[in-house]
């Protein structure tokens, strides 16, 4: 299983969605005009790209550390830290770097940085990245400002992988003099901000790099706080203690919309959630009429318009506008109807009560989950909720110990199809789902070291289908970002959740 | 006849609290090396000092403080040896008077319970004959039936000893100690309670060891006599042989200063003890009176007299007990 | 002094090897932290390589000899989840938590004191009966209420005190009296029952007959005679406060203890749950330890228990 | 002349839920500068009461609710609360009934005593202490400026006793109130302290009264004596009249029950019967149902103080009979 | 005499009446059972229906309030009083038996510690220091893992956590009691440790018992919903005033009602609790009756 799923399968990674918190208040920054403080509800988890596994974290060290690929605005592979590169067969390809390149400490950047840093993370297993890079084999380096990369076997996707966090080109030369944990303490990269400091829990303090190659940054100082509730954030804002902040609980948007200072901005991002079910033989979920059944009585629209303040969009796949692969017919469109549900209830033979299901969910989506239970047992299930602490139900995903039904956002980094429709591969589909298509089965297979863009996009399409149709999951809705911000500051939120800071740019 | 009771140099003493951080500093000698003996039947009237050690004593008999040394032979059995139920069993001839009449009752308990108790848990009655008996007691100490349905703090200092020794008759022992069980009570109920254990003693040949500071009232219960000074015993006899003919100063001290109900007999000058009090966590070398004692010599501060057999049955712990002295013409 | 912290040592010990054993043991219990390192799709055999990497495919008894080894030897062993050393992570909380602590304990005592005083001295009329109404909102009232009130109070509304953060003197206002005052409705309720008790005491009367004012009959022979329970409960409310401040650390984003412990918790990281509990419980013995002391101070006697 | 302190019928009640409590009910007695005057009674009778009925000290059920209390003319129940207090520990100071309790073990007993001179004198530290000093050797401490550093369990009964005696002392009280200031004590160190507080009385002209259940002490040291019974005092008269010619039936039960030091006895006397219940108040002589001289007329009126001889107050109907 | 007795036989009902506070106590205390008894009768709603659309709506006299709801809505549409109602049962259920728990172990133990002493003692109260450092979180979890979620479990995962203060306090009192002389009077009369422990000793540490559980019945409602935060207590759509407390955490700025009556609610049952304890001390106390 090399395919790769950048997944935000729980709260703990989640940074949109209702959850608790916000606040912040950094009472000497107030009028500074270089300075930026954004609020995020999670601390990073290290300064490490290749051993981290967050939204939260990527969206900020991507300031500090480059990739040789970056994302443009509609997700086409723009340069970064290569200018150039070509696939030279299948399981080769070759990037010209670009020169002129140093690092924080003043190093040059080479092609043994690329080296060193592919290699690192393609082979120490224990790095929570390496799963996404293992299948490349070899970094060669042509010359100091020439690399190739030689695959295990064709990736599709490898221009998806190189643009993300765990591509983030660390300084060999530094780390193999001092070590990569006093490294960590003192990190540099090649990006426009340097890191100034990290107190855990609290703050991450980037300042401008002066060298740095590209357009010069335009914040002396940005501050990321950590800053877990809600309310709090919400707070810090309105008093002017922040500039951005994450996860505004739709509550609070009109509080903010109304304050003299502060706006509302939101956009989709890559999030969708989806309910997944158990088709093992012998769960009631294993009938299609019950899978029916459920998605039928799910009214998403209404879950969008309550829960989610109206944030949100019906979608029957996961593969949204932008990702590599989508089906539009599957989205934007919902199948609610109560009492068909009813109808296949009793058709399924559930004459009297409907089938028992237990639906798991983090405290993340609890509310969702709620209401999903209440829809279901508006139709005639009894459903056991079970709502867990976000690790606990972290912990229970990995270890696929949920039974019927689960709640789950899953976030897309590669902006490919592959990201979620790998997950039914049979492979990966045991002891989860379950689900067992061989059709699917062969289209996924093909697709996954199909080098032939359109063909696999075909082949991603038509499994959309089928899982709409067979119904492993349901995807509910497709979320959007909400983030308050000061208005001082003009900021547009991005579908990959990234702070690109010099994106970001003071109003006047 | 063999004595109901034996104490061979029972010692006891209380560990001195660490001061700071500093290591144990030494130890207060409550009771060192007492002798007794009690022969059934007997009153055994105990005086001293204040903080003497005779509560001590009494607790360490009834084994309900550990002695640091020393034997208590109780009808021949060492109590000191026995433990769990054996003990326990041995408890019921042997019964306590606290001195503190109010804190020796269980504030939570109604007062036939408290008196029921050690019937109860020595299983004698039950049910029916178990309230008798209580009620039965209550009478006998001169309270009534209904009585019994209070709590200790609703009676008088008096009625609550009356409790403490109706508790302790309950188990018809052998030997009750009492600890001081008059000193707070006005001489009317005083005369009560002493004229009870004499009754009660007519009656059922009980053996009391009679703490207190009353010397009259010692006087009238007591069969012989012990003074404590400083955890020891410094003159024991007869009550006829102590009030005739003290031998021991400090036992003629307390002698003189007990006060004379009678405006008419008052003295002009008092005979007090002057000198500095014995500190019993350092105590003076040689004979402990000796700062206080009008007749010291050097002998006294140096060397610590034994107890001794002066008359028949008169023992006395003084190089120069008193006639003797006079006949030497100290 | 010596003698004292030996004996001391010599239950400090043995309670911390217990204390060791318990955790690593519960920590071990709640779940296999390769699965929360690793993303979902990883293999088997990606946890089977990360366990042996860890040590964790070993017996639990020789992870824990392992673990004590370095232990002893002064190492605490590395955070799975910042892949840095667990001690020195711990300690870098202990400055803001004891802040947060201290100023809350108090805040909790001066808030405390006089109304439990009031309380009994004007026992059974209106002040007591709004003063115990209070502490048992102030008790009732989860931290995350009161502090996200206080924030919408003092730092919306009135722009009194900044919302969250560590920083200056003003940022530790609203989080400590979030706890404060928690602490204070339990203290309060204590002293009240405590300063009842003692009122009737007769040294109280004996105060009185000496034309005290009532302020110093129950200020001063009153109140520190009922210091000592009170001091009890402050020193099992101080050291649960190391780490169980996470509630308001949460509302005011304050990077304390109780946060790490319990991302660490959550995230299994054996070698930060155990420094942090080493730690902890330190402190629970030092506390133990100094409150003896503080006994020593208020009550003299005590030296002859 | 007007006496240093007279008690006018008072009465102090205590509200209890089983009624109210007549402690002390209707009390009247005077103390002269220089004089002693002993209380003796029933346990439980009232006499610590009326002592802290004087004191204003009354705790909590309990309120004075009739009589006055003339202290040098003064009524002290009109006194307002700082009065009062000013009036406490300087003019009247009292030694209470439990030596044991009484004392603030968290204290040194120097600060303990300098405490009363701070409060009334505005005396600085030092010169406190030095007072302290002063009068802990005057009631016989020796080591005085080591023992003013000690807190009470360290002294002994005896010393705590006399700590509290150099606190109602230390600031030369015009009335001294002594509750059983001997009870816990051996009759050796009782003849010192009895001595002590008869020469300070002596010397300062202090009133003192002097409540005990021990009328040896009585004997050695009173100039009146009043006996209480069930919150009344029954008998009030010079020491040579109570303990020569008794003249109520409850004195000569009392004195009847006294031990004697010189002779053996076989049985004491002891009065008759239980004492009253002073929750209802009976129509005649509270002591009637005891009595052997009583008759009718006691059941039905109440017998009220009256003169029997020069000073000499009896509350009997029958006090010439029972004088005999 | 018959006749004192015969009152003091009724006097314990006369006093709880004669206490203005004892009684109000009792009525609350009283209120509250009723209204968890007759929960499914009183309720206007039931707790669980939710209809999201009037989600958060304000209490009857605020500006948008929906008339069928008095209390307003919660974050699910669900109406605040019913869920007020029926959450009731739960938290009395958790807060007393949790209380109960913590209260038993703490006591015994303490009991053990204080009266056995030496080994016992260190044992003790070295266990209790060990429990004290050792986060509650790990704790819960590991009792999540080996015991799995439930209503019990819950009670006594709080239990276990809670039993240390009292443990602490209730040695420190029997240091003290077992000093007294009537302990010393049993043990003359041979009293087994067993009954001194619980007929002498006990009895006379109940008042320091009650007023450490008035307000623990407080903490352990509050910590009630924090461990079904973590899945370890009740599950939705069972309700109890925890969870409605922190189901509001996130609406305290925007809609204060959905948070503020559940912890209205717990302060008005605990205050109950307090009240009523007060006076059971009293009553307790034989000495204390005189003077009430
Ligand atoms: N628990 C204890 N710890 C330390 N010393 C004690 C303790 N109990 C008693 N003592 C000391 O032991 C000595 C003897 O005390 P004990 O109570 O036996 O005296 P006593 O003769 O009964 O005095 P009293 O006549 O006042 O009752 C005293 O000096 C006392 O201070
Ligand atoms: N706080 C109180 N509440 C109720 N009754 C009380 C209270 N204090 C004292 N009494 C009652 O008042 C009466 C007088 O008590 P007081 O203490 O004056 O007796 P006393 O003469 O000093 O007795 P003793 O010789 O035992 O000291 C007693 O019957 C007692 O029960
Ligand atoms: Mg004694
Ligand atoms: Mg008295």
């Amino acid at each position: 299983g090399n395919n790769g799923n950048s997944s935000a399968n729980n709260g703990g990674n989640s940074s949109t969605n209702s959850e608790a918190g916000n606040g912040g208040s950094d009472s000497g920054r107030t009028g500074d005009q270089a300075k930026l403080v954004i609020a995020n509800s999670a601390d990073i988890e290290s300064f490490d790209p290749h051993n981290n596994n967050n939204t939260y974290s990527e969206s900020v060290i991507i300031n500090v550390f480059e990739y040789l690929v970056k994302n443009g605005e509609n997700q086409e592979k723009v340069p970064g830290l290569a200018t150039e590169w070509e696939m030279v067969d299948d399981t080769t390809w070759r990037f010209k770097l670009r020169e002129g390149v140093t690092f924080h400490n003043g190093d040059p950047f080479t092609a043994a940085d690329v080296k060193f840093s592919f290699e690192r993370v393609a082979k120490d297993s224990s790095l929570k990245q390496n799963s996404y890079f293992k299948h490349i084999t070899e970094v060669k380096i042509v010359n100091d400002y020439e690399v190739e990369f030689i695959t295990e076997y064709p990736d599709p996707i490898l221009l998806n992988r190189l643009s993300k966090m765990g591509a983030g080109i660390l300084p060999a030369k530094y780390i193999e003099e001092n070590g990569i944990e006093s490294f960590l303490k003192n990190p540099i990269g090649t990006g426009p901000y340097k890191f100034s400091s990290w107190t855990k829990d609290d703050r991450v303090v980037l300042v401008k790099n002066e060298s740095y190659y590209g357009d010069a940054p335009q914040w002396e100082e940005v501050t990321f706080r950590m800053i877990p509730e809600a309310a709090t954030r919400v707070s810090e804002l309105l008093t002017g203690g922040v500039d951005i902040i994450t996860g505004v609980p739709v509550t609070d948007i009109e509080r903010i919309n109304g304050g003299e200072a502060t706006k509302i901005e939101a956009a989709t991002i890559q999030r969708v959630l989806h309910l997944l079910m158990r088709m093992t033989e012998g769960t009631v979920t294993a009938d299609p009429l019950v899978r029916e059944a459920i998605e039928l009585a799910i009214d998403k629209q209404a879950i969008i318009d309550s829960i989610a303040g109206g944030m949100g969009t019906v979608t029957r796949t996961s593969v949204t506008p932008g990702n590599f692969g989508a089906d539009p017919g599957l989205y934007e469109t919902s199948l609610f109807d109560a009492d068909k549900a009813k109808q296949l209830l009793q058709d399924a033979g559930y004459t009297n009560g409907g089938p028992e299901v237990t639906l798991s969910a983090s405290t993340v989506y609890k509310e969702i989950a709620e209401v999903v239970a209440a829809m279901l047992t508006g139709v005639g299930f009894q459903v056991n909720l079970d709502i867990l602490e976000p690790s606990k139900f972290t912990e229970t995903y990995n270890s696929k110990g949920f039974k019927e039904l689960f709640i789950l956002g899953v976030g897309n980094s590669l902006f490919d199809a592959s990201n979620n429709y790998n997950r039914f591969l049979l492979e990966n589909a045991a002891g989860e789902t379950d689900y067992n298509n061989p059709e699917v089965e062969e289209l996924l297979q093909a697709a996954l070291s199909n080098m032939n863009p359109e063909e696999r996009a075909k082949q991603y399409q038509q499994v959309q289908q089928h899982i709409a149709n067979d119904r492993p999951t349901i995807y509910l809705y497709q979320m959007q970002g909400v983030y308050g911000v000061n208005k001082r500051i003009n900021f547009a939120p991005r579908l990959d959740e990234m702070f690109i800071l010099d994106d970001i740019k003071l109003a006047n | 006849m063999k004595p109901l009771l034996e104490v061979k140099a029972l010692t006891k003493q209380y560990p001195l609290p660490r001061k700071g951080f500093r290591k144990e500093s030494g130890a207060v000698q409550a009771v060192s090396g007492v002798d007794l003996a009690v022969m059934p039947g007997e009153t055994l009237g105990i005086v001293g000092e204040s903080g003497c050690g005779k509560s001590t004593l009494g607790l360490m008999i009834a084994r309900l403080l550990e002695p640091t040394a020393g034997q208590v032979l109780f009808e021949g059995k060492d109590l000191l040896k026995v433990e769990g139920d054996e003990l326990r069993k041995a408890r019921r001839d042997l019964q306590f008077v606290f001195q503190d009449p109010y804190s020796s009752l269980n504030p939570r308990m109604k007062v036939s319970e408290i008196i029921a108790e050690p019937m109860q848990i020595h299983g004698l009655y039950k049910g029916v004959e178990l309230t008798k008996e209580v009620s039965r007691l209550l009478q006998a100490v001169g309270l009534s039936q209904q009585q019994g349905d209070r709590y200790p703090h609703e009676f008088s200092g008096g009625q609550r000893q009356r409790i403490g020794i109706a508790r302790a008759l309950s188990l018809n022992p052998k030997l009750i100690i009492c600890d001081e069980p008059i000193s707070a009570l006005d001489v009317s109920i005083q005369a009560q309670i002493l004229n009870l254990l004499k009754d009660l003693q007519a009656e059922y040949k009980l053996t009391y060891m009679f703490i207190s500071h009353g010397l009259p009232s010692i006087r009238f219960i007591s069969d012989r006599i012990a003074v404590m000074y400083l955890g020891r015993i410094v003159e024991i006899a007869t009550k006829q042989q102590i009030f005739s003919s003290v031998k021991h100063p400090y036992t003629e001290a307390l002698l003189q200063a007990v006060p004379i109900p009678d405006p008419s007999l008052r003295k002009k000058e008092r005979i007090i003890l002057r000198g500095e009090l014995p500190n019993p966590a350092n105590p003076p070398k040689g004979c402990a009176f000796h700062t206080r004692c009008p007749y010291a010599t050097e002998r006294c501060q140096q060397e610590q007299p034994q107890l001794i057999e002066v008359e028949a049955g008169h023992y006395a712990a003084c190089h120069y007990p008193l006639d003797k002295r006079k006949e030497e013409g100290h | 002094m010596g003698q004292y912290l030996v004996r001391m040592l010599l239950q400090v010990v043995p309670v911390m090897f217990l204390i060791s054993i318990i955790v690593f043991v519960l920590v071990h219990v709640t779940g296999d932290p390769v699965n929360l390192m690793l993303p979902e799709t990883a293999t088997e055999e990606d946890r089977e390589i990360l366990r042996a990497a860890l040590g964790l495919d070993q017996p639990l008894y020789q992870q824990y000899f392992v673990y004590i080894k370095n232990v002893l030897q002064g190492d605490f062993g590395n955070s799975f989840h910042y892949g840095e050393p667990a001690l020195p992570l711990v300690l870098e909380r202990l400055p803001a938590t004891f802040e947060l602590a201290a100023v809350a304990m108090l805040i909790g005592i001066v808030i405390a004191v006089p109304c439990g005083m009031i309380s009994a001295v004007k026992r059974n009329t209106v002040l007591d009966v709004i003063i115990s109404f209070l502490s048992v909102i102030g008790k009732a009232m989860p931290n995350f209420w009161m502090g996200i009130m206080l924030i919408l109070l003092f730092s919306v509304s009135l722009g009194l005190f900044p919302v969250s953060g560590r920083g200056g003197v003003e940022h530790i206002v609203l989080p400590a009296f979030t706890i404060g005052i928690g602490l204070a409705a339990q203290m309060t309720r204590l002293i009240r029952s405590n300063m009842l008790e003692i009122l009737s005491q007769d040294y109280i009367r004996t105060a009185r007959s000496k034309g005290l004012r009532e302020v110093l009959v129950v200020g001063r022979h009153a109140f520190r005679n009922g210091l000592i329970p009170v001091v009890t409960i402050m020193s099992l409310q101080f050291t649960s406060l190391i780490g169980g401040t996470l509630v308001t650390e949460t509302v005011f984003a304050w990077p304390g203890l109780g946060q790490l412990l319990v991302t660490s918790v959550n995230m299994r990281d054996m070698a930060v749950v155990q420094a942090a509990v080493f730690i902890i419980a330190l402190v629970v013995i030092v506390c133990n330890m100094l409150t003896d002391v503080v006994y020593r101070y208020l009550d003299p006697r005590i030296k002859y228990n | 002349m007007s006496h240093l302190l007279e008690v006018n019928h008072l009465q102090t009640h205590f509200k209890t839920p089983d009624g109210i409590l007549r402690a002390v009910n209707g009390v009247s007695f005077t103390v002269d500068a220089g004089e002693t005057l002993a209380i003796v009674g029933e346990s439980g009778s009232g006499k610590s009461v009326t002592s802290m009925s004087i004191l204003g000290l009354v705790s909590d059920p309990g309120k004075v609710v009739g009589g006055e209390i003339l202290f040098e003319g003064k009524n002290l129940l009109r006194l307002t609360k700082k009065e009062y207090r000013n009036m406490r520990g300087k003019a009247i100071s009292v030694i209470f009934q439990e030596p044991m309790t009484s004392l603030n073990p968290i204290f040194t007993v120097g600060f303990q005593i300098s405490e009363v001179l701070r409060t009334h004198y505005k005396l600085n530290r030092k010169a406190a202490k030095q007072r302290a000093i002063e009068m802990l050797d005057t009631v016989g401490i020796a080591n005085a400026e080591k023992v003013y550093a000690r807190y009470p369990h360290q002294l002994s009964g005896g010393m705590r006793q006399r700590v509290m005696i150099a606190i109602a002392l230390v600031c030369q009280p015009k009335l001294l109130i002594a509750d059983e200031p001997t009870t816990a004590l051996d009759v050796t160190i009782q003849a010192q302290i009895l001595e002590l507080i008869q020469k300070l009385a002596k010397e300062q002209n202090t009133g003192v009264i002097l409540i005990t259940h021990d009328l040896g002490v009585v004997a050695e040291m009173a100039d009146k004596v009043a006996v209480m019974y069930g919150g009344e005092i029954v008998e009030h008269a010079s020491v040579e009249q109570i303990f020569h010619r008794p003249s109520h039936p409850y004195t000569q039960g009392l004195l009847a029950s006294l031990p004697k030091i010189h002779e053996d006895e076989q049985r004491l006397y002891s009065l008759p019967g239980t004492v009253p219940n002073l929750l209802e108040s009976s129509e005649g002589c509270t002591f009637a149902p005891r009595c052997k001289f009583a008759s009718e007329a006691c059941l039905q009126s109440k017998p009220r103080l009256a003169l029997q001889g020069e000073q000499h107050w009896v509350s009997c109907l029958k006090a010439e009979e029972v004088r005999g | 005499m018959e006749q004192q007795i015969k009152k003091r036989k009724t006097t314990l009902w006369s006093l709880l009446w004669n206490s203005k506070l004892g009684s109000l106590g009792a009525i609350i205390v009283l209120f509250v059972v009723l209204v968890a008894i007759f929960a499914p009768w009183i309720a206007p709603y039931d707790p669980a229906a939710l209809d999201p659309i009037k989600r958060l709506k304000p209490p009857f006299w605020m500006e948008g309030s929906l008339p069928e709801h008095l209390l307003g809505t919660d974050n699910l549409g669900r109406d605040i009083l019913s869920r007020l109602i029926y959450g009731s049962r739960v938290s009395l259920i958790v807060g007393v038996g949790a209380v109960l728990v913590s209260g038993l172990v703490g006591t015994l133990l303490g009991l053990l510690a204080g009266y056995y002493g030496k080994w016992s003692n260190i044992l003790i109260m070295r266990t209790a220091d060990a429990f004290h450092a050792i986060p509650s979180l790990l704790l819960m979890l590991v009792m999540l893992a080996v015991v799995g979620p439930g209503l019990t479990t819950l009670i006594f995962v709080i239990g276990l956590t809670n039993w240390v203060s009292y443990a602490r306090v209730v040695r420190g009192e029997v240091l003290s009691i077992k000093e007294r002389d009537f302990v010393r009077a049993a043990r003359a009369a041979g009293a087994s440790n067993a009954r001194m422990l619980f007929k002498h000793i006990l009895p006379n540490i109940m008042s320091t018992f009650i007023v450490l559980s008035g307000m623990n019945v407080a903490t352990t409602i509050l910590m009630e919903s924090s461990l079904s935060f973590l899945g370890l207590g009740i599950k939705p759509p069972d309700v109890s005033w925890g969870t409605m407390l922190s189901d509001g955490k996130q609406y305290i700025a925007t809609s204060w009602w959905v948070s503020t009556f559940p912890g209205l609610a717990i302060t008005i049952t605990v205050l109950g609790v307090i009240f009523l304890g007060d006076w059971l001390r009293d009553v307790l106390d034989p000495r204390m009756k005189a003077n009430d």
